[in-house]
């Protein structure tokens, strides 16, 4: 056995717990989770189904954690898992997935198969079954500090660029603020519009944050790929800098897998609670809203709908919030057909954006996403991640529908009350 | 009546009008559970019957088959069969006894030799010979002796048809029934415990009346009366369809003559003919008596699990069992439980760092 | 004793809603009713082959009641012919010496087979008689 | 001659073009950057943008032309970004603002034109290492400017 | 061995052996489980996980609706063949009985016209859910040997005893009844070592889905 595939099978054992035993036990081979997952739906290929993409891991743990399968093994009554069939499911694991866990919405037995494909990416990636992508991001990740190897001059640049277009300064590395605002490279090479709508609100709503220097990157490209030490030491950067400048909060910005990663996964990643706390940037917007500190004028005459990251309102529970935040800007919002916590995913999240070799996979996915908007039709569509709105865009111009994306953050500074407005309508 | 005078004659020779013997074979008819319509060919037949000889055996048995019997409610058409048979040997009712009683048989054994009819009762001790003896002959040399000459054997009772009470675990004299012994001659099995009268006369005038043994199910019995089972003729079927059962004999279920199936009623697996011929001229049954079936035309029915335990439950102590391996499955659990917990110590172990140059496969 | 009270409470609580075999067989009696008007066949039912509940029989002669005929033979123990309210329908009871019943049966036809003079009968009555007026 | 110099001013005079105005002036912001944009589909678009005669059919063809080159140009998410390649990004974007029918640009098409050229600029002086921010602002300044005169 | 001693087997030393197989490999096989635990979330806790286990318990019950629309078969079959199924073994006069003579707890029972019509329908599901597992191409795709196999000895029982409560002449009753009891002792005796555990750590497994939603201050 090679010494990768000793490690990646090591990993697997590692990684099996009380609910993933639960979980093996309980499947019965309905199917249902097919239905749920929009690589199956919109391709109508078996092999997509979701339990079925962990079918080596399902191995490992009766083979390795169950009487019965013990002694299958020794007496040779169930072959072990070998490198090629790793290869084979390397495809399903990371291509045709994106750990949206709509799969584990609906299955009547109640498995969490997201749950299991993360930890299965550990094992995957430590045999060395990540695809090249996801290992050249977070080489970089791990390397230069970002997974789209943005730097520090980069981030300086975008910020001089919004401090001349806002006329007053953004904080950077203030010791003792209240928040720390964390930004994808995403939004820092992609819209860094991003910024200047952030420094705008905290400003009318006079909030006091700072963004650092050391760590401004949110996203870890550790718990993509599945490697937790990787994503360990991401974070481990981002808890030092928030402890050197004493901010009570940090602030994760407008994508999914980065909220997942700070708020969810990190203290689990570095085995100790923070001592600050995280909030993502719309809870922290629903929280100004409530305490009235966030006033808006005007309302968006176009017909709005919302795409939920999954990450964010599934995986994560913040659903309530952008939807408040709408209805302050929105004159006529219209829900999707399945949404919130049953949203579908835009296909591109959980490392496959990442995944150039997913990228015809990925939008032929899409056709998910276009029923559930032809179903309401709506003039745009308002999300709260970059890696989403960037993929929404491709798909909906792949399709020929023309419907802007826009940032629920950006939005709302758009209808800042007050003058915060370069040029504001009022 | 001489051996070569047929019935018919007989009976009018004894001045029987046409009438009473028209009314005979609606009685037996009517006995031996055959339709009325049947009536002509009955009498048809039985005008020509020519009187057969009987020989009867008793075994390690009670005396109650012969009661029942005796007993029964119509003499005068019982009485009329056994005019008709010349009953040659039965050492309860002969009058002969002794040397007198076994050259009786011996005699008629041999002057009918391969025409004779075999009635047993009782069942029959292998473990020793010595268990039973009738006339210091042991019952089974007594059996095979005797079966050898005979046209049919009727085995009447459970302990003749099945071994019945004596062959009850842990049946101590090894009794067996006559089937068990005989395999070469047509055996005709009238179980019950005791059988209903009217049964065995009923076999009895079947083969007077045909010549033949009537048609029998798996286990030797005739159709026309053990066709159907206690439950399917039981005139309180429609409680158990309806879910209606007596819990104890004397609660209200019990008093509204509910199903007595949860008091360990039989009937669905007992086939016999008591729902519809009943005991003691027509009047009731066990269970129109509000007593459960005890299956007793059944083999083993003594052993059957107690007679107050219904079919379907277990008869053994399923409880204690299942409190037994609950507690093994919970200690083997816990210990399997810690070898993996152990397994997943050494396995995090092993686990080295993976840092971003791992992340290749090798070779 | 006991066992007859039991009986009683039993007729009393459930009555005829027990094996339902009352109605079936008077609709039995009413095809073979029709039966004999259209070809003239008979129809004889012997009642102890069915699983009648206790008192059912008793409804059931009650339901048929009696009608003109009341007929009384001696063979083997006297027997009953009864014609019941319903002309064509008789009842017919065979009891042995000791008046035991042995058995019971419906009969429907014009007239039960055991009334008529049976060919037997005759011929021996008509020798008799020869040999008298000899 | 009215000067604007700041972006509130700038802003206001934007917005008070009808939108084939808005649509020409916007295509001069981006023609400043073009330079930066290695993908010649840009120019084409722009030609379209800036002439007040083009036809409803072509501004829409031009549109969807703009928008696939903007898709053709921007970095994946997690893959290695080159700033350069970022710069023609923000320049595409830029004249897909430009083209986008008012009402679909809650901020206005001329104004999301501007802010994605100066994007261009800034991404292009991450890749030089001087600092131009501002400038870019100047120049469209300038640019609304004279405008607003011709 | 005549048909009753068979059937006194079957109701005795058959169903010991059967009832120690099925509780003993039960229990051994729950305890591997949550014996393997978990590790403690250090991740500050959003809503209650202990709730949203709870709920997710019952919750989950209850098909969402775009997979009500687009699996309405497999829902609805799967529905009325597990009720069916446990219509027919906990409110039939002679099962109570027997699940009273080993617990000592009673309960009503329906009337046997009710059962009966029930275990029709519930082999029809079975059936049916039988024909979809063949035919529809994500579930044969999945299914091995042993999905064929618990349906087999999931409508064993049902279907013998069926046969064995209309005595249908296929065989004596009493045999009916041995085969009906032996088929359920098969289903006892299978039952730890294949996905019927299912029965059991369901609870298991949606308590975890919810708890690891609920922490998180979702709805699973």
């Amino acid at each position: 056995m090679s010494a990768s595939l000793e490690r990646g099978l090591n990993a697997f054992k590692g990684q099996i717990d009380a609910p993933v035993a639960a979980f093996f036990s309980s499947c019965v081979r309905c199917g249902l989770c097919a239905e749920a997952c929009l690589f199956y739906t919109e391709t109508d290929d078996p092999t997509l189904t979701p339990i079925h993409k962990l079918e080596p891991l399902r191995r490992v743990w009766r083979q390795e954690y169950t009487f019965w399968g013990k002694l299958a093994k020794a007496v040779g009554l169930s072959k072990p898992v070998t490198d090629e069939e790793l290869t084979e499911w390397e495809p399903l694991v990371y291509d045709s997935c994106t750990m949206c866990g709509r799969c584990s919405m609906v299955c009547p037995v109640g498995n969490e198969i997201a749950y299991m494909i993360r930890k299965m990416r550990e094992g995957m990636a430590a045999a060395g079954h990540a695809p090249t992508d996801l290992i050249g991001a977070t080489q970089r990740a791990v390397t230069i500090g970002s997974p789209m190897g943005v730097k520090l001059p980069a981030l300086q640049a975008q910020i001089r660029h919004a401090e001349a277009e806002l006329g007053f300064s953004i904080p950077v590395d203030v010791e003792g603020a209240d928040y720390m605002l964390l930004l994808s490279s995403m939004e820092i090479m992609n819209f860094p519009e991003f910024i200047s709508a952030i420094a705008r609100i905290f400003k009318h709503a006079n909030v006091s944050w700072t963004i650092s220097s050391e760590a401004f990157e949110a996203t870890n490209s550790g718990i993509q790929i599945g490697v937790s030490e990787i994503a360990a030491e991401l974070v481990e950067r981002i808890v030092t800098a928030a402890g050197k400048l004493k901010v009570k909060s940090v602030i994760s910005p407008e994508c999914g897998h980065a909220y997942m990663a700070i708020r969810w996964e990190g203290p689990n990643l570095i085995g100790r609670p923070y001592d600050f706390k995280v909030v993502h940037i719309l809870e922290l917007l629903d929280e100004l809203r409530e305490q009235g500190r966030l006033q808006t004028t005007g309302k968006e005459t176009q017909r709005l709908t919302y795409h939920d990251p999954c990450q964010i309102s599934r995986r994560g529970g913040v659903v309530q919030q952008p939807r408040n935040l709408i209805d302050m800007v929105a004159g006529d919002f219209v829900e999707m057909p399945e949404t919130g916590t049953m949203n579908w995913c835009c296909g591109a999240g959980g490392g496959v954006s990442a995944n150039e070799r997913a990228d015809e996979l990925r939008l032929q996915v899409f056709k998910r996403k276009k029923k559930q908007l032809d179903a309401i039709h709506p003039d745009a569509l308002v999300s709260a991640c970059s890696n989403c709105r960037i993929y929404l865009e491709d798909g909906l111009e792949e399709n020929g529908m023309d419907m802007p994306v826009l940032s629920l953050t950006e939005t709302i500074a758009e209808h800042l009350a007050g003058s915060e407005q370069p040029g504001s309508k009022d | 009546m001489s051996k070569d005078e047929t019935l018919g004659e007989a009976l009018r020779r004894q001045g029987i009008s046409r009438r009473g013997f028209l009314k005979f074979c609606a009685a037996t008819a009517s006995m031996m559970a055959l339709p009325p319509s049947m009536v002509p060919a009955i009498a048809a037949a039985l005008e020509k019957v020519r009187r057969p000889s009987v020989i009867w055996l008793s075994f390690q048995e009670c005396t109650g088959c012969t009661e029942s019997l005796t007993r029964s409610h119509s003499p005068t058409v019982e009485g009329l069969i056994f005019d008709t048979i010349s009953l040659d040997y039965h050492h309860t009712l002969q009058a002969a006894s002794g040397s007198a009683a076994e050259a009786a048989r011996e005699a008629a054994m041999e002057e009918n030799y391969g025409k004779y009819i075999l009635v047993v009762d009782g069942s029959i001790p292998t473990a020793n010979p010595g268990y039973s003896t009738i006339a210091g002959i042991s019952n089974q040399s007594m059996l095979q002796e005797t079966a050898k000459g005979a046209a049919a054997i009727v085995s009447v009772g459970t302990c003749a048809a099945y071994g019945g009470i004596p062959h009850a675990n842990p049946n101590p004299t090894g009794a067996v029934s006559v089937s068990d012994l005989i395999r070469d001659k047509p055996i005709i099995n009238v179980p019950g415990c005791p059988p209903i009268p009217v049964v065995i006369t009923g076999v009895l005038a079947h083969f007077l009346t045909f010549g033949s043994i009537p048609e029998l199910d798996e286990i030797g019995r005739p159709k026309v009366f053990y066709g159907k089972s206690i439950h399917d003729r039981c005139y309180r079927r429609p409680f158990y369809d309806k879910g209606l059962f007596a819990e104890t004999f004397d609660d209200e279920g019990a008093k509204k003559g509910w199903c007595l199936y949860k008091l360990g009623c039989k009937g669905p697996t007992t086939y016999n003919a008591c729902a519809t011929t009943k005991w003691n001229e027509g009047t009731s049954f066990p269970i129109e008596a509000g007593h459960p079936c005890l299956g007793c035309s059944e083999p083993d029915f003594w052993d059957g699990g107690g007679f107050y335990k219904a079919l379907s439950m277990p008869t053994e102590n399923i409880a204690r069992t299942a409190v037994y391996a609950i507690g093994a499955g919970a200690a083997a659990g816990v210990a399997l439980g810690a070898l993996n917990r152990m397994k997943k110590k050494r396995v995090e172990k092993a686990h080295e760092k993976v840092t971003i140059n791992d992340l290749e496969k090798d070779g | 004793m006991s066992c007859m009270t039991d009986t009683d409470t039993l007729k009393a609580g459930t009555g005829e809603s027990l094996t339902h075999n009352v109605q079936p067989l008077l609709h039995e009696i009413r095809h073979a009713l029709v039966k004999l008007l259209d070809d003239g066949r008979n129809t004889v039912i012997d009642l102890r082959s069915m699983p009648l509940a206790p008192g059912e029989e008793q409804t059931l002669l009650d339901e048929l009641g009696h009608g003109e005929v009341y007929a009384r033979l001696h063979a083997l123990g006297p027997t009953e012919i009864v014609e019941t309210h319903y002309p064509g329908v008789w009842v017919v009871v065979h009891s042995n010496n000791e008046n035991e019943v042995i058995g019971k049966f419906i009969e429907v036809c014009d007239i039960p087979d055991l009334l008529r003079s049976q060919q037997e009968d005759i011929r021996q009555g008509l020798e008799q008689l020869q040999a008298q007026l000899a | 001659m009215t000067r604007i110099n700041n972006d509130s001013e700038f802003r206001i005079a934007l917005d008070a073009l009808d939108p084939a105005r808005q649509r020409q002036v916007a295509a001069r912001f981006v023609e400043n950057v073009l330079a930066l944009c290695s993908d010649e589909r840009i120019a084409r678009v722009l030609r379209v943008a800036g002439n007040s005669e083009s036809s409803e059919d072509a501004l829409a063809e031009a549109l969807k032309t703009a928008r696939a080159t903007t898709f053709d140009c921007h970095t994946r998410c997690g893959s290695e970004g080159d700033w350069a390649e970022q710069a023609g990004y923000f320049v595409a974007r830029a004249a897909t603002a430009a083209l986008t029918p008012i009402g679909q640009m809650p901020s206005g098409p001329a104004w999301q034109a501007a802010l994605s050229s100066r994007m261009a600029q800034t991404s292009q002086s991450i890749v030089t290492g001087d600092d131009t921010a501002g400038q870019e602002s100047n120049q469209q300044y300038r640019i609304l400017s004279e405008f607003l005169e011709s | 061995m005549s048909e009753t001693e068979l059937l006194l087997w079957v109701r005795g030393p058959a169903l010991q052996i059967a009832t120690v197989i099925f509780l003993l490999g039960v229990v051994v096989r729950l305890a591997e489980i949550l014996m393997l635990g978990r590790k403690k979330d250090f991740a500050e806790a959003r809503g209650s996980a202990v709730a949203g286990g709870l709920r997710t318990i019952l919750s989950r019950t209850i098909p969402d609706r775009g997979t009500l629309q687009r699996s309405t078969f497999n829902v609805v079959a799967g529905y009325i063949f597990h009720i069916g199924f446990f219509v027919v073994l906990f409110l039939f006069a002679p099962h109570i009985l027997l699940f009273q003579d080993v617990t000592g707890v009673s309960w009503p029972s329906l009337p046997t016209p009710v059962v009966d019509a029930t275990a029709v329908v519930t082999m029809i599901a079975l059936l049916a859910v039988l024909a979809h597992r063949l035919l529809d191409p994500v579930m044969r795709f999945l299914s091995r040997f042993q999905d064929y196999l618990v349906w087999l000895v999931t409508i064993l029982p049902v279907a013998t005893g069926y046969l064995a409560f209309h005595r249908v002449g296929v065989a004596p009753p009493t045999t009916l009844i041995t085969v009906h009891i032996l088929s359920v002792e098969l289903l006892m005796v299978i039952f730890p070592f294949t996905k019927l555990m299912h029965t059991f750590t369901l609870f298991m497994a949606r308590y975890y889905n919810g708890a690891i939603s609920g922490y998180r201050g979702v709805n699973s």
